[in-house]
């Protein structure tokens, strides 16, 4: 197994977080893993990314041109990682402030209305654990327990209380998802 | 299982520091690796085990406090992106003049000037050859994995002081921004003054005590006799280590027809290429140099006997490749290929580079 | 009469000006650093001095100023535009050259370089943006940095113990014999940005008297760095930064 | 004496929606939009217009400067 | 005869900076060098030409000094001497990665740390290799006499320009400090505002007139692929430097069956040990490179086919003999003499080196 | 009673402390480090410090310091003494740190370590030479060189247009709240020495009470960059140095 | 009160005759001896012994250090 | 024709100036000339020394081991330079303070009691040209024309009236100089 994916987002949606909840979720099944952020000068608001890769054998290159799967949380991100799908894969976005949808149809296009879902469940911290939801329906690579785990490995003790949010958010989102594009 | 971490490059340096007993860090922020000292400040150790952590007014400031913290027998250091160790040049000249032990980071970002603050590996010649003025050399390690960036703290520290060389970390943007598994060092203990002692001897600026003379730190000697004496002395130093200390790992090269050499992030690139070109048949293996100084000349210069060629690849514009080039001395055809400015080269661009340069000429 | 009667039919009293580029700035919403640039952008045009203006622009989120203000510009390394400004003044002494630099910029790694141009009374503007911390690697402590303020480099608040003293540079260099002009201003409302015009404008007429060093601080906000939005930013400037850096002119000579 | 009256134009899609103007102005004529800009923020908008004097607060403490203001003098309006 | 002066190296520097029409100077005292400013304050030359000279408050407020002067298309200069030149070093990366044209002088001397005032040439790998970080280059001038001090003033500031890489004269204590014969170079004027433009075109920072966009110099590029753009308009240049302006100066080689190599001061030195060597019967010539980069590098591989090997004599632990080994890549010995610290080794020493390490071989 | 008898038989008053070596000083005659250094030997002698002080030397005819005083030390690079005290001082906490530094290192390149080291209130006693040049390079101008001083590089005289002001470091660090202790004394007669040791003093015990930095000027000769006789250069001293840099004690709290 | 009587010893061979003491001194009891130590120096000498009060300032002003006072007390005076 | 000199003495001395005014001198002959100083932090009273090399051929190394003439005016000046002279070599000193007087036997050596001549023409100032005097009447190996001119070229201008009494000097020197011991 070797799965490489790309979170991207604005700054305030937890990409860099969620890439290292799925990392450390990774660990929990045995796997080696790679977590490399986008990092630049401060710009809040501006557009970062993560890409997290998890693998049966040892990682050469946290970095890579293409991606299976790319997890995109704005329209500039879907603008960028769209194109580094490779062919065959899976792009997962959330709608809310989308004017132009992806267009691909050589990939697996999934959609969840994360933010709206974070509002249901009545707390916007735990949108990224929607997507996180959301990527497991659409790439089963890990199994609940681990994410669990991987979620108690990379809080701080002092937030393990918000585990069973977490992992209802997750629940949540693995159900709101829906795929609109397969090939 | 339960001892293992995600963590990042830079967050491990801090860790690896605190838990090998380090007495002080001295830093100044600049991306990326402004995250050592911010989880060195997260974990605040002078309530743990006592070390001391300052951000200075600037790198020559915290180059000059890692000087005054090793004049004192203490295990300090610094760290800093390449821009921040341009300025301490002249301290770690001073740092080597002296024969003073203490640990530099360097996670390199692009260059000339103010370049750009993606990964690079174009302070090689700085760091190997000479950055500063004089005669003089670093214990430099190369990490290729965070694991590496936790590991390299305490050997660094034990080579410089053992030879009392500053040891340097060299690495880049790509090892200490990414996260990867981790098992942390087991804490050790800072040392006493008397330990410092009886473990190095007493040369570190303590305070006169009435049973024994005065411990002068310098590097002045105004008479060319007394400097030429230092630099012998420097010289056999590094003789030694260049005898003892060589510390290298190969990949697939045993039966290797042709060897990459690579150090830090691109050999971790090189590995891919390597198995790829495995797969296609290609007897392709690797050498990856993890002290740049001492360089593994010898080694390298035995495989000159057995491969058809190297290829080095870098992120620069070729800067280790001459050390390759003098170690195989015209024996074999040493190539290169390198990317610029904060770009990691791909497993795939390095086999056609291969493909262009080495197998087909 | 409805707004767009008004806008077909009034008066232009605003528009950005021409010394602005098109270039959206890369600022975080809210950022000083904008306002400063229109501010000093308003009074080089102004002045009409664009074609003769230099500007010096620091390692700091502002080391993009070349980008939006429609002027020659030299990219300093950090700290030391004061050392460029410094040359760039002697050898073209009929420019009107200006640094702008952040407050790690100036007041740390560049202290003993701004210290000695305004003690050289070189006749040039020197603009400094204390928001108390460093914007631009991710909000770590500067020398400005308000005690028990928290950053990166100082997670639970700052302390004297540990940190020293807040520093007021501009304090510092104010009884320079060299420096004709001290004042320190802010840009958190329209007025105060009037304000601070005046004094830019005061600062790039000093510099062509030959009157010696002309010193603007504004205090800025950071809000990314601070963790705070726009508003409660400048808010928590008025309230915790004003007392501890008091606006108004220090010295006019 | 007749009042001054004012209109703003925000360039949406360059607007940050920090809000500064919104606080700078002094006769609270602007607001955050609720929908979001191309760039995801909530834009300023002209929420009362009646109220806008063409002072110009808004558009020199917009830190992206990118407000643009008219004004109708008094003695304007009377001709119209 | 009657323009013939005596004067010291630094001296002569001074003099001619401002024959050659340099705009600014800005420095640093420190020994060995200090009499470059000092001559210069006493010739005032700001009453005579206009040229600038300020006395920088430190080594790094010079070099920036010289970063915005040379902003302003002018003729900048700064001049110091080892320990000086390491604080500057990421200037000299800033001018790089900036592409601005000035002028630095290195007068050498012993290291590392404070060091020795004595003459040495330790700082070869710093100034050749990058004593910054980043991949960047200076054109490097090696003088070994006061009349080369005055000409690479002139020729210094010439190629810089040209390509607009900054060009680094490095000298020693001893051609810093020695009085020789020299002949002045005649009296250029300052270039004006406008043969600036003419003849370097219009990049510099005058102010952004109507009549054009903003000039803007920068070595900044947050992207990694516009700093890989830079980088390689840089590499494009370095080579076009190495292809047209290498320089070096044989003596006695035509027929020599060995060859010493040496720069600057010890090329002197060495001539003398070529000339009794000839007078024993023995076939020993020299090559000296003056350019150290763009090094000679082609010229001494023509060599290699010739002569039976090579050695290299520097006031150093064996610097440029690296890149003497690289160009001659295995074909023939390449030995290795050096003094340290201020020593200049004499021309029977090197005699004796050679019967050692390579005649009787 | 006759000069031969009276030492024989008389009480021995002064002599030389056991803190200082019996090498040679290398200064040149009359040269103010000399007696700085025996007032600071002496002090150390009478607070029984010797196995407990760390000096910190800088780059300047001092540079040699670590000849005479008989305690451990360190040689700083130019101006980056306080840099040095500071992590001593900070690693050491029991230990007496001092630094010992000339005009030109500590004004001049050393100016933003200085500063800084003050402001953080290091406990550390910095002690500042001036003899208003830089003796050790041959004489050239430093920032404390007074207005129209000859020196190597102000052949003619420093100019106000060309160099600048001189610069009062001691005046400008004074006020920093990181700062307890700052006086300005000579050492050119016994009477002045005496008040200097007293000085000193006071700065060692306030290092140990953690109450901040002491900063102690000497106003100092350079007779061999002065090209004067020492003992007109101690008059020069008075007569033109001291007008511009007041004796006194400016801060003791 | 009989006046104290002073003497010092100068170590003329490390004398680098600067002439601070005889400057600091208060009696005037010190001047320059017309020979030269071996290093060249005129070195500094008692002229006027008599006017030795051994105050000590001439040491503690000698940046050399080279002088060392000795002082009969007036009532040790008087026992002699 | 080849001649190294070392000239020694304390800074106060006119060391330098002398060297530059023989170099010089040199150049007048239409010799190759190099001129060394030994150089330090600045140590008044302290000694200090120039190497002068007159040849007829390119010099290349302007410092050397062993010297044909050293000239010393102090007594630390002869005791490190005696033993540079080379056999058969010529030593010139002035006796005034010296305590242990030269001893080599396989050199020439003259005295010449310059501090006492320069007394005598009424000029401390000259006490460097009445050395000069004595060097060229132990070694004559420039001519006076030649030296005058050197003189000439190595005063600035508005000393140029000095040259008669500088000349005058030289010509004291000569006369007052006497060979002590000859090989
Ligand atoms: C020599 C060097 N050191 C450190 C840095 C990293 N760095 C970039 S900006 C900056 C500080 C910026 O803070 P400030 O000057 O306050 O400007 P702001 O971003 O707050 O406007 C630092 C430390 C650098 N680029 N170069
Ligand atoms: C980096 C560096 N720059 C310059 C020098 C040369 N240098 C040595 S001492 C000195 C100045 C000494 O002046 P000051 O500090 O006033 O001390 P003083 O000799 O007057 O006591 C200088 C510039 C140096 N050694 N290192
Ligand atoms: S990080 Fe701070 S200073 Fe930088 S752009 Fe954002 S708000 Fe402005
Ligand atoms: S112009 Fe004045 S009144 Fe109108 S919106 Fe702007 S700030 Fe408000
Ligand atoms: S101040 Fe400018 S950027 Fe901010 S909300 Fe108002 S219009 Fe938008
Ligand atoms: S040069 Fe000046 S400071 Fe140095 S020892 Fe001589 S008199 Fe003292
Ligand atoms: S002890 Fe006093 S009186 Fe005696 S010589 Fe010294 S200074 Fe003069
Ligand atoms: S002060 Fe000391 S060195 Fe100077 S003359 Fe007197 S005894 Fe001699
Ligand atoms: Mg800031
Ligand atoms: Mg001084």
């Amino acid at each position: 197994m070797n799965e490489e994916i790309i979170i991207a987002g604005f700054g305030g949606q937890g990409v860099l977080s969620l890439g290292k909840i799925i990392a450390y979720s990774g660990i929990m099944e045995g796997k080696e893993v790679s977590w490399m952020p986008s990092y630049g000068p401060e710009m809040r608001g501006g557009t970062c990314n993560v890409t997290v890769i998890i693998s049966d054998n040892k990682i050469s290159s946290p970095v890579v041109q293409r991606v299976d799967t790319a997890v995109v949380l704005n329209q500039q991100a879907l603008d960028k990682f769209e194109e580094e799908v490779k062919e065959g894969g899976t792009l997962i976005y959330d709608p809310n402030g989308i004017t132009r949808h992806p267009e691909r149809k050589d990939i697996n296009i999934y959609k969840v209305d994360a933010a709206r879902l974070a509002v249901e469940l009545g707390n916007p911290k735990i949108y990224n654990m929607i997507i996180m939801g959301a990527i497991l329906k659409a790439r089963p690579i890990l199994n609940d327990e681990n994410v669990e785990l991987g979620l108690k490995k990379s809080l701080p003790e002092r937030h393990h209380k918000l585990i069973p949010l977490n992992m209802e958010a997750v629940k949540s989102g693995s159900k709101g998802v829906e795929q609109v594009h397969s090939i | 299982m339960s001892d293992v971490k995600l963590l990042k490059g830079n967050e491990v340096i801090a860790e690896a520091a605190i838990r090998c007993g380090c007495d002080g860090y001295f830093g100044y922020p600049i991306t990326p690796q402004s995250e050592v000292m911010e989880t060195l400040m997260e974990r605040a150790p002078w309530n743990t085990t006592g070390m001391v952590v300052l951000q200075a007014e600037s790198e020559v400031a915290a180059i000059n406090m890692v000087y005054g913290g090793a004049c004192c027998g203490k295990k300090v250091m610094t760290s800093s992106s390449s821009p921040g160790v341009s300025l301490k040049q002249e301290g770690i000249s001073y740092l080597c003049g002296a024969e003073l032990p203490c640990l530099i980071v360097n996670v390199q970002r692009g260059g000339p000037g103010l370049g750009t603050i993606q990964p690079s590996q174009a302070d090689y010649f700085q760091t190997v050859k000479g950055g500063g003025h004089g005669d003089y050399k670093l214990i430099v390690l190369a990490p290729n994995s965070v694991q590496e960036m936790n590991d390299f703290v305490d050997l660094g520290f034990e080579l410089s002081f053992k030879y009392r060389v500053p040891a340097m970390i060299l690495s880049d943007g790509m090892i200490g921004q990414m996260m990867e598994k981790v098992t942390l060092s087991p804490k050790k203990p800072r040392r006493t003054e008397e330990e410092i002692i009886k473990e190095d001897g007493d040369w570190a600026t303590t305070g006169k005590t009435a049973d024994r003379e005065q411990n002068v730190i310098t590097s002045l000697a105004l008479k060319a006799e007394e400097q030429e004496a230092t630099n012998l002395r420097l010289q056999a130093k590094y003789k030694e280590i260049q005898e003892n200390e060589v510390r290298y790992e190969t990949y697939k090269a045993d039966d290797a027809e042709y060897l990459l050499v690579a150090f830090g992030s691109c050999s971790r690139i090189c590995s891919k290429t390597v198995d790829t070109a495995r797969e296609d048949g290609i007897k392709l293996g690797m050498i990856r140099p993890i002290t740049l100084f001492p360089f593994p000349t010898k080694q390298i210069k035995e495989f000159a006997k057995q491969v058809k060629g190297f290829m080095t690849v870098e992120m620069n514009a070729g800067q280790m490749v001459e050390d390759v080039r003098l170690a195989v001395n015209g024996e074999k055809p040493v190539e290169f290929y390198g990317r610029f400015g904060g770009i990691i080269p791909s497993p795939e661009e390095i086999r056609v580079a291969l493909e262009k340069q080495l197998f087909n000429k | 009469m409805d707004v767009k009667e008004i806008i077909a039919k009034g008066d232009l009293v605003y528009e950005k000006t021409k010394v602005l580029t098109d270039k959206e700035m890369h600022y975080c919403p809210g950022c000083t650093h904008g306002t400063v640039h229109k501010a000093i952008a308003e009074v080089i045009e102004e002045m009409g001095i664009q074609e003769k203006t230099i500007g010096i622009s620091p390692v700091g989120c502002s080391v993009f100023a070349y980008e939006y203000l429609h002027i020659d510009w030299q990219q300093a390394a950090h700290g030391r535009a004061p050392a460029l400004a410094t040359a760039t003044k002697r050898l073209m002494p009929e420019k009107y050259v200006f640094t702008y630099q952040g407050d790690g910029d100036i007041a740390s790694i560049g202290c003993a370089e701004a210290i000695h141009a305004c003690n050289r009374g070189e006749n040039i503007l020197m603009i400094f943006i204390n928001n108390g911390i460093y914007g631009m690697t991710g909000g770590q402590m500067a020398p400005t940095t308000l005690d028990g303020m928290k950053t990166a480099t100082s997670p639970t608040g700052r302390t004297v113990e540990q940190n020293g003293y807040t520093l007021d540079l501009t304090k510092m260099i104010a009884p320079l014999p060299g420096v004709c002009y001290v004042a320190r201003h802010s840009a958190d409302t329209a007025a105060a940005t009037r304000k601070l015009k005046r004094a830019l404008k005061k600062g790039f007429e000093n510099s062509m008297k030959n009157k010696g060093t002309s010193f603007v601080e504004v205090i800025s906000t950071c809000n990314s760095g601070w963790k705070m939005s726009p508003v409660a930013a400048n808010e928590w400037m008025r309230e915790n930064m004003f007392p501890v850096f008091p606006l108004g002119t220090i010295k006019d000579e | 004496m007749a009042k001054v009256k004012g209109a703003v134009v925000v360039d949406i899609e360059k607007c940050k929606g920090c809000g500064i103007c919104i606080d700078d102005c002094p006769t609270d004529t602007l607001a955050f939009e609720r929908a979001v800009n191309g760039k995801g923020y909530h834009y300023a908008y002209m929420k009362a217009p009646e109220l806008c004097i063409g002072c110009s607060n808004c558009a020199i403490s917009c830190p992206d400067t990118v407000i643009t203001v008219y004004r109708v003098k008094p003695e304007r309006k009377k001709t119209s």
